[in-house]
């Protein structure tokens, strides 16, 4: 494949084509991602091209679903399930982070576990408080989990390659607010697990922001650069393992930190990030590292609540303005 | 209010098939479908976010099984749960405030369409994640038993919800402690976009009630006289301790299973055969058959239609929350 | 060598309910009695850590079952499954090492008592978390349908666990997907100290196979030839492509639910009763009337009795893992 | 009562029975928490004592304990549910996390959900990466849960008795390593929730240490104080809502921070607080707030193993001596 423009959604599709046209033990199975071609349309076509015994519609069932996958995977299947609204990986959170998670280390190593699991995260979209949320923030204290949570297009489509060529347990997370979004997709590199992109360079700020977030947070640069501050804008790709080192070379440069992201602050991806930094980097901070996140709330349905409750770009730069006053 | 309004939905109980009783369920089941009818078309023009997931063509199961409740029962159902919570009594006006998320919907516009709740009726909750509320529904009854109370708690929920682990938790632990629920399969032969049977080995879900020692019921959920029977018979058995009672009532979704479904995935022929044995109009020639007044069912049809424009109209007209409501009710 | 030792249980399979298969399926019985029975006293020695559950009184479902496999087959089971993985041809001093946390234990003690695995022998791992090992076997069985061998996957688990969710969508999807799964519920009467009726609203739980639409087969547990019959015709129904099957094996736990428990909640005689029927008691007494020679099974109970111990001293012998080994096998 | 000598595990019981005592509302069930007086007989005598009809056995069924205790608690009780081993809240995270935690909010007020969860938390007992989970790291990016981790007697009576008098849905977590502790247990002060307590008064160092840990971050400090370090010894009690406005006077006066912690890093309520200090106290600290935890690995079940997994006395000595040469 030469560069392509595609949207997320068939980006996500096309990944899991080309995984399964060159690997017999790709499959896919989960709710309605057959005959349907998934609630979200990401799968469409799949059944047709490779047929219902290898992408395979299931009862309403996460439990059996996720379970299903780690047998499956003890016998060198590759197996890529769907578990729709990232907020039902609450009915299988036991499969995910006490078997599929530890399954391995538990036995030593006997076992590779090489399942992908999808899940659509993610709020703005007005589907209410057990249908937005960004669950990559329920398995970071789980251990033996890969955790990705793609941005474009292009991130989307390399992150599930490597997730589904990866021996180990991935979660993929889809924003739902990204299905539509358009952008270049390449095979070229799908070595990247693990790698942050430094998706605008800047001097004065750096801004490490997942997700619809990296997109807001790409928006709040530009009104930045209107007022002749210079954002450098990360995104982290990858939850577990997450890449220190290119924050840290930021700020090595910027001297200040601002995490953007799109759930309360207990326990988030981004206060791990902070807490690391202010124990190995301590002096590379001009001013206190910020988090900018959704309220410490449930997301709340209305329009008007859910906006407020989601960080906008204005909410970003005004955080920066604080940061940069310190 | 609130209680007034269950009152009037409870005075159908008398077993009576009167024409009175008859032209209050059609009022209620017209309620519902000129209400999803709305969302629908709000659907259309931007008014509802997210996602909506109406019940056209199921209204008899809503209305026939809380035709059979009484004050101090509760109610329990899914996202496709604005008949339910209007068959208990809910304002029309304040359900399309909650689907529009507005200050004055049923819970401030925090909920949405998915879930609708009226404890002031008895709507305990409505609940977007697959065969949660079923354990819910045992603790509600459970309570009844614990304070000695004659309540009875009524769950709705799919076929496609037959699959998943709470459902079997809940029904043996409803069942093992004798409480007062009502298990309501709305077997409505899709879960999505998946045929029942390319999901679940068996055909009959009300066997499914012999895992758990209960009795299992099958019903034409599209008769709501039969529903009513049929409800009346478990929530007498539920009241007298004997326990619960699965219902499966066989129903049809006349449209998609949510706004975006165009719902390709029908055979040829079965949404027509279905909407010959549309509830409504099952109803309507029952009780024309019973010789109420054609001119009295046209009269009470437009009535209905104007209420429910009218609701629409009110909640249209309500403010959006206030910005700093969101921070609210978190906590107690 | 995993393969010989697998070759070896299997052998018993043979139809003919010979003296040489007697014996061997004795002789692993007496290994399982015999491992446990040490088990049980390095708890109280204070060589096991945490806890460890037990299976005396259990050994004719687990051998009964085993027996039935070939190579290439696989088999789960739970925190009380080390008769399961020494039936499945585990080595006995690598289930030792494991309890006692040694490097050279099954998973370089990283499992324990709760979490033996043997992979090379098919034993696919013990879950401790109760039903969680269910859907995972239906995936070890759709493996095979999917890469069309003829393997099948047995799961092992307790009277207890069909109470749970997992137990409910992985019965389900093994049933609609034809997967070659046999589901094995043993039947101790008992979950951790809680009688079955009172935890369960009905008595015979392979009843619950009707639910999915598989066959539910009950049988004597404590009978090894009667287990092997059964598991038989499940484990042919499932190579044959028709499906999983539910079998209840009505046995007994002779002792406490985990170290920790005297189950001074057994009423009196209950466990005389059981003891009179020790499936080894049992066994022994079916092969004197095959007129094998009594002191033919004198010798093979000293010979097992020492392999024990000379393993448990091997094991014993062996060191601690390295510190540094339990940054290890987080990933591959 | 007046001051007592109890268990940890007695102050338990003693805390139900005193609340059922005075409030017919409140009844406890789970599995085998009645006839057998739970697994870690801590709820011993209560069955006896009010009878079946108040303290019940359930199935094994934790969606349907907590759903039931959700419901029950609807309709106005009390319900105090076990969930045994807390690593057994994956099999139910869903009715934790997405029905209890936000049921109150999605209607908007309508209900109040009085539930207390009990759960038995925590490593060291040599019972395997199934069984040894502190598993309030899972549950502080959902905002609605109130999350308790009792140290001692004392803790564990007064905040289980606030937890059952409290009307949100609360976590508490009892840890498996302390049934055994004896201590002083008295109902003087049962106004605890969201209170932090100075355990033992330092000046050059705050560790900030919950359940197990804070009885080695209490050894730690011994064997420092004979080196002449003086370090202050907090103990959290809630994890949510945190009393950071303890800790944020406590480095006012040392100005170093370590939290010590029984999990690995990520998404961990010690990154969490360090996180929340860098942002707002950042200019309080003379060397980096540092982390000291369990490995970023799953548990592991041998005794060596699990040993040198759980921070030592000595590992956190070693960290204070490293902040302070800093
Ligand atoms: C745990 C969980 N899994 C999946 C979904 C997505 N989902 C929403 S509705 C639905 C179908 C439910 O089917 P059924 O129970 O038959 O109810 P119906 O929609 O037909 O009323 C599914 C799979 C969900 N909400 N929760
Ligand atoms: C999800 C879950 N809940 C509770 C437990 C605690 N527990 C361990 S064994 C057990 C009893 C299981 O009974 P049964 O299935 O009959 O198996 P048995 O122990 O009798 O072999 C329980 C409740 C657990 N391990 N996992
Ligand atoms: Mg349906
Ligand atoms: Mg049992």
């Amino acid at each position: 494949m030469s560069v392509t423009e595609l949207t997320y959604r068939q980006a996500i599709a096309r990944a899991i084509a080309d995984e399964m046209e060159i690997d017999d033990r790709v499959l896919l199975f989960g709710e309605d991602v057959g005959a349907a071609g998934g609630v979200f349309k990401a799968t469409e076509g799949l059944q047709e091209r490779f047929g219902p015994a290898r992408v395979l519609d299931t009862p309403i069932s996460e439990q059996a679903i996720v379970g299903c996958a780690i047998g499956a995977s003890l016998r060198g299947l590759r197996p890529v399930i769907e578990i729709m609204f990232a907020d039902f990986a609450g009915v299988c959170f036991d499969q995910l982070a006490n078997e599929l998670a530890k399954y391995r280390y538990m036995t030593n190593g006997q076992v590779t576990v090489p399942v992908t699991v999808r899940l659509a995260n993610g709020a703005g979209g007005g589907f209410g408080a057990q249908h937005s949320q960004s669950v990559e923030n329920w398995f970071l204290n789980v251990p033996g989990l890969t955790i990705l949570t793609p941005a474009t297009p292009g991130d989307a489509y390399a992150l599930l390659r490597a997730a589904i060529r990866d021996v180990n347990p991935v979660l993929y997370l889809e924003h739902k607010g990204l299905y539509n979004l358009t952008g270049p997709v390449s095979d070229a590199d799908l070595d990247v697990i693990g790698r942050a992109s430094v998706v605008r360079e800047g001097s004065d700020i750096t801004l490490v922001a997942s997700q619809l977030m990296r997109h807001r947070a790409l928006e709040a640069a530009e009104l930045l650069a209107a007022e002749n501050v210079s954002a450098e804008v990360i995104d982290p790709r990858t939850m577990v393992p997450f890449d220190y080192e290119t924050v840290r070379s930021s700020i090595t440069k910027t001297n200040n930190l601002i995490c953007v992201q799109e759930c309360s602050p207990g326990g988030s991806w981004g206060a791990t990030l902070i807490a690391t930094l202010a124990g190995d980097s301590l002096e590379l901070f001009d001013a206190p590292p910020l988090l900018v996140g959704g309220d410490n709330t449930p997301i709340p349905y209305s329009g008007a609540l859910e906006a407020a409750w989601l960080p906008s770009p204005e909410r970003i730069v005004d955080a920066v303005r604080r940061t940069l006053a310190y | 209010m609130a209680a007034e309004r269950t009152a009037a939905t409870r005075r159908v109980v008398e077993k009576t098939k009167s024409d009175e009783r008859g032209l209050e369920l059609l009022a209620k089941m017209l309620e519902i479908r000129g209400v999803e009818d709305e969302v629908q078309r709000m659907f259309t023009q931007g008014l509802v976010r997210g996602t909506t997931h109406l019940c056209q063509g199921q209204e008899a199961v809503a209305v026939g099984v809380c035709a059979t409740l009484k004050q101090g029962d509760s109610m329990t159902c899914t996202y496709r749960g604005h008949g339910a919570v209007l068959a208990m009594g809910a304002q029309a006006d304040a359900v399309f405030g909650e689907i529009m998320g507005k200050a004055k919907g049923l819970c401030g516009g925090k909920g949405g369409s998915m879930h609708l709740t009226d404890v002031a009726v008895g709507a305990y909750g409505a609940f977007a994640i697959v065969g949660a509320h079923l354990p819910i529904t045992v603790g509600l009854a459970f309570a009844s038993r614990y304070l000695g109370d004659d309540g009875v708690s009524v769950c709705f929920f799919g076929d496609g919800t037959t699959n998943i682990g709470a459902f079997h938790e809940a029904l043996n632990l409803a069942s093992l402690w004798k409480t007062p629920a009502i298990f309501v399969c709305e077997n409505n032969l899709y879960g999505e976009y998946s045929p029942l049977r390319t999901t679940t080995p068996i055909e009959r879900l009300a066997d499914r009630a012999a895992s758990y020692g209960m009795p299992g019921v099958v019903v034409d959920g599209n008769d709501v006289f039969a529903v009513i029977d049929t409800a009346e018979e478990a929530v007498a058995r539920a009241r007298a301790g004997e326990g619960p009672t699965l219902i499966e009532a066989l129903t049809y979704r006349q449209v998609g299973h949510s706004r975006s479904d165009p719902a390709k995935y029908r055979p040829p022929g079965e949404l027509e055969e279905w909407l010959a044995r549309d509830p409504i109009v099952l109803l309507e020639r029952k009780l024309a058959e019973d010789v109420t007044d054609p001119a009295r069912i046209a009269e009470l049809k437009e009535q209905v239609r104007q209420a429910v424009l009218e609701a629409l109209e009110r909640a249209k007209s309500w403010p959006d929350p206030e910005l700093d409501a969101r921070f609210a009710n978190v906590l107690a």
